[in-house]
């Protein structure tokens, strides 16, 4: 009812929203768009979304613009942000064409509109002592890490990144990894581009030379399993930022859950888009997924009872 | 509000109440509150309609849990909830903390446990919060063979009537409806004899997504919830068509909550124009999670566009406006 | 053809006919071909779908008689026609002249009536082009307050058992039902147990448009007919549902013709997956003259795409692929 | 299933479709778009449209692009053609942005993609003999008079032009008028630019200084009714063209149609998109339209009976 406040660069904020809760709903105006290998580089006007958001977190975009038949919002792991005066502030994606809502965000424009939501989700927990990390990233997966090792470094956390993917056009940020990160090891699957094959052969090997008592890992489930995995091996704890499918990615509809451990133990179907993207990796149900669908593991909170519901 | 046109937004609810204005969440949409309080004051709203709470604890389904459609989406969340005891320990309070007025949506394996959530829910210390009960028979009947309570009229009045039991006389109370029956209308007769003093429309349609990648089934449920303006059309004419058989004395004149692909302050009033004197907005919070607020002030502007300073004065309008050449 | 692969789409229609492949228009998306003609050669399509025809000759409503919704549309064209008379002299023979198969949808305001439509259209001249006839019960039964047909287990059987004994055996028979209905099963069982030798899912859902400008209802008629991709969910569902109850046996196997938003051949392969062995494509016509033609070629590269070389070979396929984790 | 023809411009045709058919589905490309007072003027590629295209026809353009949830095409009338070789044509149409697909449409740029029918209908049909014409357009129901104008002046009709609107920046094509006719009237209901009124206020005295046995109108409904009543009063045939809401364009949906007598005088419900959109206006049975909604007069063939359908 308010109208909502226009900025200089046109995008404007939902009046509603403020900074106290955390959240923005912006109109927001695309300032640079450019290709990144396989995938699309996005640069984004959204006031006030810098000053709020923190590595690990995600936005969630409008797509198709007035005329739409896609209603959901997809979300995307925040690149970076950066707070500048004159726009009052960018956020930068990183996209994969893949379906309708991606393909339309792709072929934007600068000073095309889009509408943001964000920041949103749970970041990286970040370690109280500056020890060692290493950072896995598998195909755009890896686009939240960059920003994760900056505040790493400067906390004095050593940062190892392992940056994988199927092929060389689908990793991203290779160049940038070896300015952001102490070392960097690159994997492919056909071996285009670094060691052939997955970043779980190349991890112990780094689990083992660093000493990390954390890894944080984004990227495809399969690979955020084996992280947890290997890092559980060393000894480490594996943060994993997760990609559900999600309706709402605010917390209001229910469709993103996961079978999630809590700290007593108890397995609940928690939002992956409010208590998540970023759980403890020993924490995740991981043998409740199995060919792209989940179940409800039996001894869930609820979980459906034989002959029951 | 300054700025805005002058229209009086306010609706009888029933049993003497009245809101503030016609505009609620969809039970569902909007979780219990929190959620969408960073993005607007939830006691903006006519009402805050609570996801739909059973008596125990309940996971729900596994996952993939919803498919994108055309102009819509298919969900097949299982009713997941707390159970009715945690509800009106933590989720009820922080509600009447912020000054909602809220919707209860409650619904049970049998007719029953309908009666038992409700009862749970009128002993409990914050329901002076509550503005209504919206009974979800929109749901399935473990003692039918899981057929949808609403999908039968002598089920849904069996829910309605024992809920009626357990809810103070000034509750309001709505049946909430699915469009998938052969006739909406005899549903609509059975739960308002039954005690319903209003009645919720539409539920989602059942649904399919098949994934032609995988050849198998999107959901992990296999059929889902069809919702969003795809099935704005359904909702226009099932209220329509209770709407007329009210008018035409086939069953007492009750208020009716509109829900179905609203996603504008215009989509709001197209439903109060085919009988509603409520409507709730669901599955557009999805694509704009301040459209229940926005869609208050749409609607007002859209009202006053029309020169009536009451939106009660535009309730079933269509039924007097209809042109035979 | 040249560069495409080699799958072979054909598909049989029943009575031991064969169609070369799966597409086909859908009924009144068409009218009776001539138009599409002008955009391809409609010889090329499975078959094609005539513009359901009754006795008489009628006008259909006023207009407006369309509206645009949310990925579809709402019609309420009230079955104009040139009746079947004229029907069977000029439009049938027009068909066969460029050498389409025809399938012809019939419909009458009495189940007399269809009957009288049959053995009109069966005694045409022209009757060889035609592969099959299309029941359309899901129209309004005038000796039953207006009620439609195939909401009603035994008006669907009276009709489909009256319009059988005008039919020469070998013309393969098929019921087209309205979703509409509590039970979709029920009305597919009383249509095949009554001799329909295939069913076609599904015709529009009731909807009905409110302008919001004038605040009165969008269509001359009313209510329409909901259709376009927004209804795909429910016709794959309806589809899913039938075939799940013909594999338990319920009722007898019978070819399904699939309908409701289809616009790709990936959207025509969903259909197949869920039970279709055929497929109509109608609302995309409007979208797309070239639609139906273009179906055919998408969908025999979605069908190589999964290596299978038939793709009767993925009729129903989704009923055997899914995962219960 | 054979492949679309390319052109030079990037612009394909449908390969099923032939000019011995009349009509086209064309992915044209918009070259340019300007505004024209309350209108956009689009200039669209569109290979062998131009060679079918004759006045009073029209085309219908799909809208929203590949995730539209609007599936209907929007009808136009056609403004004027250019068989230009080196694009393979194009195709200029005025455009007034009223709901969401014609707000699409007038937001397009240069290069960008759109989907195009052409040409559907029935052209305004042509004097034998050099007689004088009068041409009225209504709104932007002048976009194709001037080029039916040309055409007329060419076969040696003498041409006046009666353009109306609701105010200045409602009418269309004031200056090409005073090219294309030997006599030009204005009206606006607001007096905002020529005669203060409607275009039926002036058109007695047109008729009386012309002597025109035929009038060529388009604009709203009302008007080409009282340009059938004026013109039957001085003598004269009225060819309106007409404006009903349409799903398909093609003829294949029997949404557009409208009661119109044929030769023998029955009426039947006829669809304008096929059979019209030109009619003679002494055929429409105008007396059905009241308010938006038109009847089924009681008389047409088929017409529903008392107690029947
Ligand atoms: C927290 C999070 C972070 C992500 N970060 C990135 C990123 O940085 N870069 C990037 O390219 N992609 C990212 N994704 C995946 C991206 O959201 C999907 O690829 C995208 O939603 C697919 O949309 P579509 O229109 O292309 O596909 P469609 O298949 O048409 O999508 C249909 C529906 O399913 C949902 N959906 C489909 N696939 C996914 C998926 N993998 N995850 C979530 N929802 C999905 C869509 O949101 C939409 O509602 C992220 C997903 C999540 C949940
Ligand atoms: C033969 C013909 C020629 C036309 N020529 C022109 C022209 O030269 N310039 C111009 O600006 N407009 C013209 N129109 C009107 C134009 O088609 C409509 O304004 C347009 O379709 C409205 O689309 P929308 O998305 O803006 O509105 P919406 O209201 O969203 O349209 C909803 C649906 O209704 C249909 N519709 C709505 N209004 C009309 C209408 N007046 N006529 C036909 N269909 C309608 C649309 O096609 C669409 O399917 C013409 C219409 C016809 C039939
Ligand atoms: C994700 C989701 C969850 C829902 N959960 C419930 C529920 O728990 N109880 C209920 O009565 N309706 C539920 N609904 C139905 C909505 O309340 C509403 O009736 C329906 O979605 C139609 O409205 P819409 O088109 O505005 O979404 C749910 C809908 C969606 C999309
Ligand atoms: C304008 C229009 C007219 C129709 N006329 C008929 C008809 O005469 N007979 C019939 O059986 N179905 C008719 N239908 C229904 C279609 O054949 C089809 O069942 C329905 O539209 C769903 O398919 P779609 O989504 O592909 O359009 C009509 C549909 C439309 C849109
Ligand atoms: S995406 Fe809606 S609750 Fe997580
Ligand atoms: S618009 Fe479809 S028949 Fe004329």
């Amino acid at each position: 009812m308010t109208p909502p406040t226009p900025t200089t660069s046109g995008a404007t904020v939902s009046a509603q929203t403020s900074a106290r809760d955390g959240v923005l709903r912006v109109d927001g105006e695309v300032i640079a768009i450019r290709r990144a290998g396989a995938y699309h580089h996005l640069t984004i006007v959204a006031p006030g979304v810098a000053e709020l958001a923190r590595p690990g977190q995600f936005a969630a975009l409008a797509v198709g613009g007035p005329t739409t038949g896609n209603l959901l919002r997809r979300s995307f792991s925040i690149h970076k942000v950066s707070p500048s005066g004159t726009y009052g502030g960018t956020l930068d994606l990183v996209i994969a064409a893949k379906g309708p809502g991606t393909q339309w965000l792709t072929e934007l424009r600068a000073h095309d509109a889009v509408d943001v939501v964000a920041p949103l989700g749970r970041a990286f927990p970040l370690p109280t002592e500056p020890v060692p990390c290493i950072l896995v990233g598998g195909g755009y997966g890896s686009a939240p890490l960059f920003w994760l090792a900056e505040v790493l470094r400067e906390r004095g956390c050593p940062v190892e990144m392992v940056l994988g993917a199927g092929s060389e056009d689908r990793l991203f940020g290779v160049v940038e990894a070896r300015r952001a990160a102490d070392g960097v090891t690159v994997t492919t699957d056909d071996g285009s581009a670094g060691h052939r094959g997955w970043v779980s052969d190349v991890l112990p090997e780094v689990f083992r030379r660093t000493g990390a008592p954390v890894a944080y890992a984004c990227g495809p489930m399969g690979m955020l399993q084996s992280v947890t995995r290997v890092a559980a091996e060393h000894g480490a704890v594996a943060q994993v930022a997760v990609e559900e499918a999600m309706a709402c990615g605010v917390g209001v509809c229910m469709t993103c859950v996961m079978p999630v451990r809590d700290k007593a133990g108890v397995t609940k179907m928690v939002r992956s888009c409010v208590e998540g993207p970023v759980f403890r990796g020993d924490r995740v149900r991981w043998e409740a997924f199995h060919d792209g669908v989940c179940g409800v593991p039996a001894d869930a909170v609820g979980a459906p009872q034989a002959g029951g519901h | 509000m300054a700025g805005s046109p002058r229209v009086d937004l306010s609706v009888p609810i029933g049993a003497g109440r009245v809101l503030p204005n016609p505009v609620m969440t969809a039970s569902g949409c909007a979780a219990n509150g929190r959620e969408l309080h960073r993005f607007f004051d939830v006691s903006q709203l006519g009402a805050f309609v609570t996801k739909t709470v059973m008596m125990e604890p309940r996971s729900g389904r596994g996952t993939p849990r919803m498919a994108e459609t055309a102009s819509g989406m298919l969900n097949s969340i299982g009713l997941q909830g707390p159970g009715i005891r945690a509800f009106v320990e933590q989720d009820l309070p922080w509600l009447k903390s912020v000054g909602a007025r809220v919707l209860v949506s409650i619904a049970g394996n049998t007719a029953g446990e309908f009666a038992d959530v409700a009862r749970v829910l009128a002993d409990s210390d914050a329901f002076d919060c509550v503005v209504g009960v919206e009974v979800n028979i929109s749901c399935p009947n473990v003692a039918n063979r899981g057929l949808v309570f609403a999908c039968d009229p002598l089920s849904s009045a069996k829910v309605i009537a024992l809920v009626r039991e357990q809810l103070p006389r000034d509750v309001p109370m709505f049946a909430k409806l699915t469009p998938d029956v052969t006739d909406i209308v005899s549903i609509a007769d059975a739960a308002v004899k039954a005690g319903a003093t209003g009645l919720t429309m539409i539920n989602t349609l059942l649904g399919m997504v098949i994934d032609t990648d995988t050849l198998r089934p999107h959901l992990g449920g296999i059929t889902g919830g069809l919702s969003g303006p795809s099935i704005r059309p359904v909702a226009v004419r099932a209220l329509w068509q209770v709407t007329q058989a009210m008018r035409a004395g086939r069953f007492q004149t009750v208020p009716l909550i509109g829900v179905g692909g609203v996603r504008t302050g215009r989509d709001a009033l197209e439903l109060i124009a085919a009988g509603a004197t409520m409507v709730q907005v669901g599955t557009a919070t999805f694509n704009d999670p301040t459209a229940p607020q926005r869609v208050i002030g749409e609607l007002e502007t859209a009202v006053a566009a029309h020169g009536v300073d009451c939106v009660t004065g535009l309730v079933g309008i269509a039924h007097d406006r209809m042109v035979i050449p």
